[in-house]
């Protein structure tokens, strides 16, 4: 069954050195993509409570992404990597407990990768999209 | 010992058979195992691309199915038909649509696990100079070699593998290691014309005459091809050529298997020497070859 | 009961073009806790922000959401507002319904609109849960350090130390001068390079607030803006501070066996050498990978020769550290390296020559000095051809974007040409010209009309080697006619790209990089010098490819920011840092652990009368706010002022929430 | 074995070294056994160890951390304690640790031995400081068969498997209550700024505090056994510890008490670290 | 000026046509001019495939259609190879044949496609070219029933490099499977070009 564009939540947490900057660079190359994500900006993917991916599951988002710069050009130097590690653990357990993997998504994006950030939107919309009508 | 998928092309069964020959007496020398690929069909050459991207990908596919079920990598002698293989292989790869059709209409899958490599490759880097050498009988001492590769087996870039687009070396790093010298000249990729051969003729004169005449002003004895299209401009038309150009050219033009043979001991029979319409043997003669 | 005020932007047709600004107000008007909330044309100008200030007057606001751009953009300009109205600067919150929602959903206006109320609504959220801070403060190193001796930082460095602060310049080279000391003649005046560089050079070396480390790289930085402290190897030079730059040790090296690269590998270098005559500090170098003492144990010629026994053999790689409060980055650029055009040759083509080997050639201070003759066999040139867009505007080579100076430089070298040279023909290969700049076109014009050089429009497909002639087939799309031109020298317009290294030196910074390696600037109109690294600034052609005016205004912007910074007496620093809940924390030293700055001191401490305990507790002062401790605090002890866990929980709920009565 | 047991506890008590000992005693039946507290060296007869010593005492020392202490530890137990020195929740020199062999713990409920012995790999206890019989090691290493199968099914099976159980679920913590690393001051179940967890029981809302729960836990929790034994309403828990012991060795290479130096795996990184899967 | 620049046809879809069979970026041409440099045969050509290029972006479909620029192209892929804006030229070449000949134009040229056809009802009888067949029928067909027969014919003949006998499949069901092939492609051709001119 097809979902209605509308239907589908999705939160994404940005870091605000890389991906944020990323985004808004995003909007001014005009890059047009998915309205479904909303956007919490967070200081670094380290600050980033496995809690608070939890808790968004739970309270009803169909998709979660967190985007953090990439390896090496964390603002705080090493945030990223201490992400780099929650990510595939909690990945695995939500897996564990029924969060399908389509839903969850992590990426790097940098402050001059406007580009790119629309092209990951897409792309857990997609993977979204198709666990909704395909279960 | 090095086996592979040998597909002759048209050409080498009929126009270009010395090539075949020299190639199967090179290649049975030097302990390379040739599997012709069993009722092979016709690459499509010049014509199937621009008549149908289809056609283009399918002629070749069936001979790159059967090399992959036999776990091979496939070569021809022929520039025109490796290039047809290796684009039909890359487009293949590229683009599933045309993947999908392409199966449908020949009936079979194909994987792509097959390289598609040219017999220069085969012979230079595969089996290896160094090797090659080792077997040398002969020294091709004094002769100057204008070694021309053409458009098929150079371009585009990514069929190009290990050599570079503008100026590649690999034929000339054979002739040097064989003793004889290659000429520096940069018409080495520069096209003959082939595709316009029998329908656009005067073009492919022209072409080729400009090919001919660098290759004699660099100093050149003979010129060493890798494809029949490039001979027969080069070679059949010759004398055409000069009369158009008023120049008198006379220069022989040879296969690579043929020069190779040349060095590991074969006479001027066994490589078909005769079958060539400017006649190499009085200089070969010249220089103590044959 | 919070008593919020929500503030809804136009920016103009920006956002209210694709979002119903009204309707975004008027749903925030039925959130709870709001009080006002109004739509207006700009609210980042005076007006906007009056608005803003009144209607905390007329209903009593005490926390603030403005709907409008990103937070990135203008969230200190409302932080500002909010105090001139007597608010703590930390209680706004911006929804970013610009950069996220209209310039990038105006496919579907509905949809758009309603992600902006969503968005808006999350700010409400977040903002309801803002605590009141207070400002922190942090003192200010008051020295600067420049890294990069080219006339950015060379400009950088003297306007700085012009305002009184001292200023230390890094330069990895022997000489400070940069690329701008390879240079002949500059457009678009033709007035001659070093003729107006050099008093720049020796102003720098006089300045008695500059401190000049040449031969000398930057290996290590920490610390932030006002304290950073970074670690600079000077390399040995091999010579002291005796040297009176005489140049006997140099005459007399027997050693040449090396290429300058200086002169474009044209012509030798000495083993111990100057990078040119006017270099500053005029003292030589040795290098010590070709000097044949250090390779062989035998020579010291230069020893001998030395009148003031300068030449120190034993001299060591010094490691320094320093502190500095701000830092300018202006390392400057490299040319393409042109050996991947193959139908140019390889780069082995002898007469196929680089832009910056054609400087050097006609630079009277040259290899040549000032001959233009071919490197192959060092004949004179008749017939010369000048391609432009080499390593520009090429998609293939992954170097799409245009280097801004080659169309200019390239009529600079044909005119140089033709005034030593009278009875020469050039002829240049272009696909557009590009003389954005004051009296750029007019010089385009005349290399055209009064030097007669012959402008083709078409890129050069190939260049073949025939005798000693090169024969360029190129075609001239106007006309629509392929050009075959028989040259004698064939020069190269290389594009600009980023240093070598560029990439790792970024990272030093933890600076952002573009996709080539330059460094990204904080904002492309409205921030140009600064970086993401707030301390750290940009000039020159570090950041993108620009010429010699635009780069020395640059240097100069940066060397205002910096003295902006010392100007302070401290540094206002943001208090949005963790802070440990001593109650709760169960000193498990998690957040001790992976803390990036050491700012968690773990304690034994009295929590409740009586409890002493293993606890947790931040250093206010070394704490950057990054917030690792409180992703990996199981005990939820830690928490993040600004990003407070009760703040972006509220957002994730509201973020899932549908929207209500829309 | 009970007598050497109690009498190096005795001597431990007798001489000052430790203050309290914490081991097992006979409860209301011959199938039970409790916790024993003893501070007397005259009050050691009542300890004992049997095949029904389920609890893992290591729960305890976290309660008792400002004393100096002996406890009875099961091999598999002293990889808590080791767990809880590496976080700083007492010092290793105040903690003395027994080891006692064991092979294999029994569930009274069933009669049936624990499903953690059966490939157990430290029935003779490694690393306490005074070790009591000698038990022999399994060749074969832990399984994670029952993982790997349910691993198998689909998303939504899992979640529907989920649901059923957490439906049970009556909140009761006790799961949390046992749990030797679950030493938080103060729950984040307790919470209310922010109210991590809504305080209704329904299905979704305990699902929400198991999947806390068990992530809190991760790289800590040492697979004892003790929540799925305590559960009231046999949620097989074990599925999820066991699952996070895999996904610490497989993903980190990290088993949890086994090694004294290195940091549990959310509390350092490699420059290394896998990046796929990252968009 | 020759022409008057049509601005609906712009906006028609030709360049877009052209791009969707092609599957080359043709908007991404900047007109420098090196393909048309480096073209071998560009001097015979009524324009040098730069202007094509630009024409196809200008959607000048007639224009394009009725030149003999594609029909003069090589196939030698020197443009392709060097093409900065990384266009395959050479690929656009052959997609205008290919419409050209699906559609209903006017060929400026009908050698080529004739000479295409034989070659490929020559495949797909024999499996292989059958050369003096294939010369043959082209001569009498293009009308030039005599061209390249002396010398240079006859002289193959004589060195025995063309053979009178065709190529013949080792086993007629192989004959029957290339015949169905050759069908099957026929039909998805169609289906793709009207698909796209659709």
């Amino acid at each position: 069954m097809e979902s209605k564009v509308k239907e589908i939540n999705i939160v994404g947490f940005l870091c605000n050195w890389c991906s944020y900057a990323g985004a808004d660079m995003t909007g001014l190359g005009r890059n047009i993509y998915p309205s479904n994500i909303k956007v919490i900006r967070i200081p670094c993917t380290g600050r980033m409570d496995p809690m608070m991916i939890i808790e968004a599951f739970h309270n009803g988002a169909d998709g979660v992404l967190v985007s953090g710069c990439h390896p090496g050009d964390c603002h705080y130097t090493e945030g990223n990597f201490y992400w780099r590690r929650r990510y595939p653990h909690l990945k695995s357990l939500l897996e564990h407990f029924g969060v399908d993997r389509r839903r969850f998504h992590a990426s790097w994006v940098s402050a001059s990768e406007g580009k790119k950030f629309a092209e990951v939107v897409k792309k857990v919309y997609a993977e979204v999209k198709d666990w909704k009508d395909n279960g | 010992m090095l086996k592979v998928a040998y597909f002759p092309g048209c050409s080498l069964s009929s126009t270009a058979k010395e090539y075949d020959i020299s190639t199967r007496l090179v290649c049975e020398d030097l302990e390379i195992d040739l599997v012709e690929i069993p009722d092979w069909i016709c690459c499509g050459a010049t014509t199937a691309h621009i008549t149908s991207e289809l056609t283009a990908a399918a002629l070749p596919a069936k001979s790159l199915v059967w090399a992959e079920k036999q776990g091979l990598n496939i070569t021809s002698p022929c520039s025109a038909c490796f290039s047809r293989l290796k684009m039909a292989h890359l487009h293949i790869e590229k683009d599933p649509k045309l993947k999908k059709e392409v199966e449908e209409v020949i009936g079979e899958k194909y994987n792509g696990k097959t390289e598609v490599m040219h017999l220069t490759r085969i012979l230079i880097e595969q089996y290896g100079i160094e090797n090659i050498k080792a077997k040398i009988k002969k020294e091709l001492k004094g002769l100057k070699i204008a070694c021309y590769y053409g458009c098929l087996m150079t371009r585009p870039a990514e069929v190009c593998v290990n050599d570079r687009v503008e100026n590649p070396m690999l034929m000339d790093n054979l002739v040097k290691a064989l003793g004889a010298e290659p000429v520096k000249w940069y018409y080495k990729t520069e096209c003959c014309g082939a595709g316009f051969s029998l329908t656009k003729t005067e073009i492919a004169r022209k072409l080729s005459g400009d090919i001919l005449k660098e290759a004699k002003d660099c100093g050149a004895d003979l010129v060493m091809v890798a494809c029949p299209l490039c001979h027969s401009n080069l070679d059949a038309r010759q004398p055409e050529i000069a009369k158009l150009i008023k120049t008198e050219l006379n220069i022989p033009v040879l296969y690579f298997t043929q020069v190779l043979g040349l060095a590991l001991g074969y006479n001027s029979m066994d490589l078909m020497l005769n079958k060539h319409f400017i006649n190499p043997k009085p200089l070969l003669k010249a220089k103590g070859i044959l | 009961m919070a008593r919020i005020g929500v503030f809804v932007c136009h920016c103009g047709t920006n956002i209210s073009g694709v979002v119903d600004v009204s309707r975004v107000a008027k749903y925030a008007e039925s959130l709870p806790g709001v009080k006002v909330a109004v739509d207006y044309k700009f609210m980042c100008s005076d007006p906007g922000q009056n608005t803003i200030i009144d209607a905390i007057k007329t209903h009593n606001l005490d926390r603030i959401v403005v709907s409008a751009c990103s937070p990135r953009m203008h969230e200190l300009t409302f932080r500002n507002t909010l105090e001139r109205a007597g608010l703590n600067p930390y209680m706004v919150e911006m929804a970013n319904i610009r950069e996220h929602v209209s310039w990038v959903h105006s496919d579907n206006k509905e949809l758009a609109t309603e992600k902006a109320m969503k968005l808006m609504e999350m700010s409400v959220s977040k903002v309801r849960r803002s605590e009141v801070l207070t400002k922190m403060f942090a003192p200010i190193e008051k020295r600067a350090l420049v890294i990069g001796g080219g006339i950015a930082g060379i400009q950088a460095a003297l306007d700085i130390a012009a305002a009184g602060y001292k200023v230390v310049l890094v330069e990895k080279e022997s000489s400070i001068g940069g690329r701008m000391a390879q240079l002949d003649k500059t457009f678009p005046t033709l007035d001659c390079s070093a003729c107006i560089l050099t008093p720049k050079m020796v102003a720098v070396s006089q300045d008695k607030n500059i401190t000049l480390l040449t031969y000398a790289e930057v290996t290590e930085v920490s610390g932030f803006i006002g304290q950073f402290e970074v670690k600079i190897k000077k390399k040995a030079k091999s010579v002291n501070s005796k040297c009176i730059g005489c140049g006997v040790c140099v005459t007399k090296c027997p050693n040449k066996k090396s290429l300058s690269d200086f002169d474009g590998r044209l012509g030798p270098r000495k083993a111990i050498y100057t990078l040119f005559p006017q270099a500053v500090p005029n003292v030589p170098v040795i290098d010590r990978e070709t000097c044949t003492f250090f390779l062989t144990g035998k020579c010291k010629i230069c020893e001998k020769v030395c009148p003031t026994s300068a030449v120190d053999y034993t001299q060591q790689d010094e490691l320094i550290t320093e502190k500095f409060g701000a830092v300018v980055v202006a390392t400057g650029f490299d040319i393409y390296d042109h050996s991947s055009y193959g139908e140019y040759g390889y780069g082995e083509i002898k007469d196929v020559i680089s832009s910056l080997q054609f400087e050097r050639l006609i630079s009277s201070s040259g290899p040549t000095e000032g001959h233009v003759v071919r490197p192959s066999d060092q004949k004179e040139v008749k017939n010369v051809v000048f391609i432009q867009c080499v390593g520009s505007r090429d998609e293939s080579k992954k170097r799409p974007y245009c280097s801004r100076v080659c169309c200019m430089y390239t009529a600079k070298q044909a005119m140089l040409l033709k005034d030593h040279y009278p009875e020469t023909q050039s002829y240049v290969f272009y696909i557009d010209i590009r003389a954005a700049g004051k009296n750029y076109e007019e010089f385009v014009q005349r290399a055209q009309n009064d030097y007669g050089v012959v402008y083709l429009r078409g890129r050069v497909s190939k260049i073949y080697e025939r005798g000693n002639k090169l024969l360029v087939k190129g075609a001239d799309t106007l006309s629509g006619a392929q050009v075959e031109i028989e040259a004698d020298l064939v020069v190269l317009a290389n594009g600009l790209e980023p240093r070598k290294g560029a990439k790792e030196f970024s990272q030093l910074f933890h600076m952002s990089s573009d996709q080539y390696g330059f460094y990204n600037e904080l904002h492309p109109k409205l921030a140009p010098v600064e970086t993401a690294i707030s301390g750290v600034f940009v000039a020159g052609c570090c950041q993108s490819p620009k010429d010699i005016p635009d780069t020395v205004a640059m240097a100069s912007a940066t060397a205002a920011k910096v003295c902006a910074i010392f100007a302070k007496e401290k540094m206002e620093v943001e208090p949005l840092i963790a802070g440990v809940n001593q109650l709760t924390c169960s000193g498990c030293e998690t957040c001790y652990n992976v803390c990036p700055y050491s700012a968690i001191e773990m304690k034994d401490k009295e929590v409740k009368r009586g409890e002493v305990r293993h606890v947790a507790e931040v250093l206010e002062s070394v704490c950057k706010g990054c917030g690792v401790c409180v992703g990996a605090c199981y005990s939820k002890a830690v928490d993040l002022k600004g990003f407070s866990e009760r703040q972006i929980l509220s957002q994730v709920e509201t973020a899932t929430m549908p929207i209500t009565n829309s | 074995m009970d007598k050497e047991l109690q009498e190096i506890i005795k001597k431990l008590l007798a001489e000052k070294k430790v203050d309290w000992a914490i081991g097992y005693e006979k409860a209301y039946d011959e199938l039970s056994t409790r916790p024993a507290f003893v501070q007397d060296a005259n009050d050691t007869a009542r300890l004992i160890f049997n095949k029904y010593c389920i609890n893992n005492l290591g729960l305890y020392l976290t309660k008792f951390k400002k004393n100096k202490l002996a406890v009875v530890c099961k091999g598999c137990d002293i990889a808590t304690v080791f767990e809880l020195i590496k976080e700083k929740q007492f010092s290793r020199e105040n903690v003395v640790v027994i080891g006692v062999a064991c092979e294999g713990v029994l569930d009274k409920k069933t009669g049936k031995q624990l499903e953690k012995c059966e490939n157990c790999r430290v029935k003779q206890p490694k690393g306490a400081d005074f070790t009591v019989g000698t038990g022999k090691d399994s060749a074969a290493p832990k399984n994670f068969l029952d993982v790997v199968e349910f691993e198998k099914k689909s998303s939504k099976e899992k979640a529907e498997f989920w649901n059923r159980q957490f439906e049970k679920c009556i909140r009761c913590y006790a799961c949390r209550n046992v749990c030797p690393v679950c030493y938080c001051p103060d729950c984040f179940a307790n919470r209310t700024m922010p109210e991590y967890l809504n305080k209704n029981v329904d299905a979704e809302e305990n699902k929400l505090f198991h999947m806390i729960r068990m992530q809190h836990v991760f790289g800590r929790c040492t697979d004892c056994k003790a929540c799925d034994t305590a559960c009231p309403v046999n949620i097989p828990l074990t599925l999820l510890t066991k699952k996070l012991a895999k996904d610490a060795k497989e993903l980190f290479n990290y088993e949890s008490g086994a090694d004294m130096d290195v940091l549990p795996p959310l509390s350092t990184y490699n420059e290394a670290d896998s990046e796929s899967d990252i968009l | 000026m020759k022409y008057e620049l049509q601005l609906k046809n712009i906006a028609e879809g030709f360049r877009k046509d052209v791009e969707n069979l092609s599957q080359q970026k043709i908007s991404n041409c900047y007109q420098c001019g090196k393909c048309s440099a480096g073209c071998p045969v560009a001097y015979a050509m009524d324009y040098p495939p730069s202007m094509i290029m630009r024409m196809v972006q200008l959607g000048m479909h007639d224009q394009v259609m009725s030149s003999n620029t594609s029909w003069y192209c090589v196939s030698c892929e020197t443009c392709t190879t060097r093409c900065p804006r990384e266009i395959d030229i050479a690929k656009v070449m052959d997609t205008l044949k290919i419409m050209a000949q699906a559609g209903s134009y006017k060929l400026s040229e009908n050698e080529i496609p004739i000479f295409d056809w034989i070659f490929l009802k020559s495949i797909e009888l024999t499996g292989k070219i059958y050369e003096l067949g294939l010369i043959g029928a082209y001569n009498l067909l293009s009308l030039h029933p005599l061209k390249d027969i002396y010398p240079m014919g006859l002289k193959m003949i004589i060195k025995g490099k063309i053979n009178f006998i065709p190529h013949l499949f080792y086993n007629p069901s192989e004959l029957i499977k290339n015949i169905r092939m050759f069908k099957l492609i026929r039909k998805k051709d169609r289906e793709r070009i009207y698909e796209k001119n659709a």
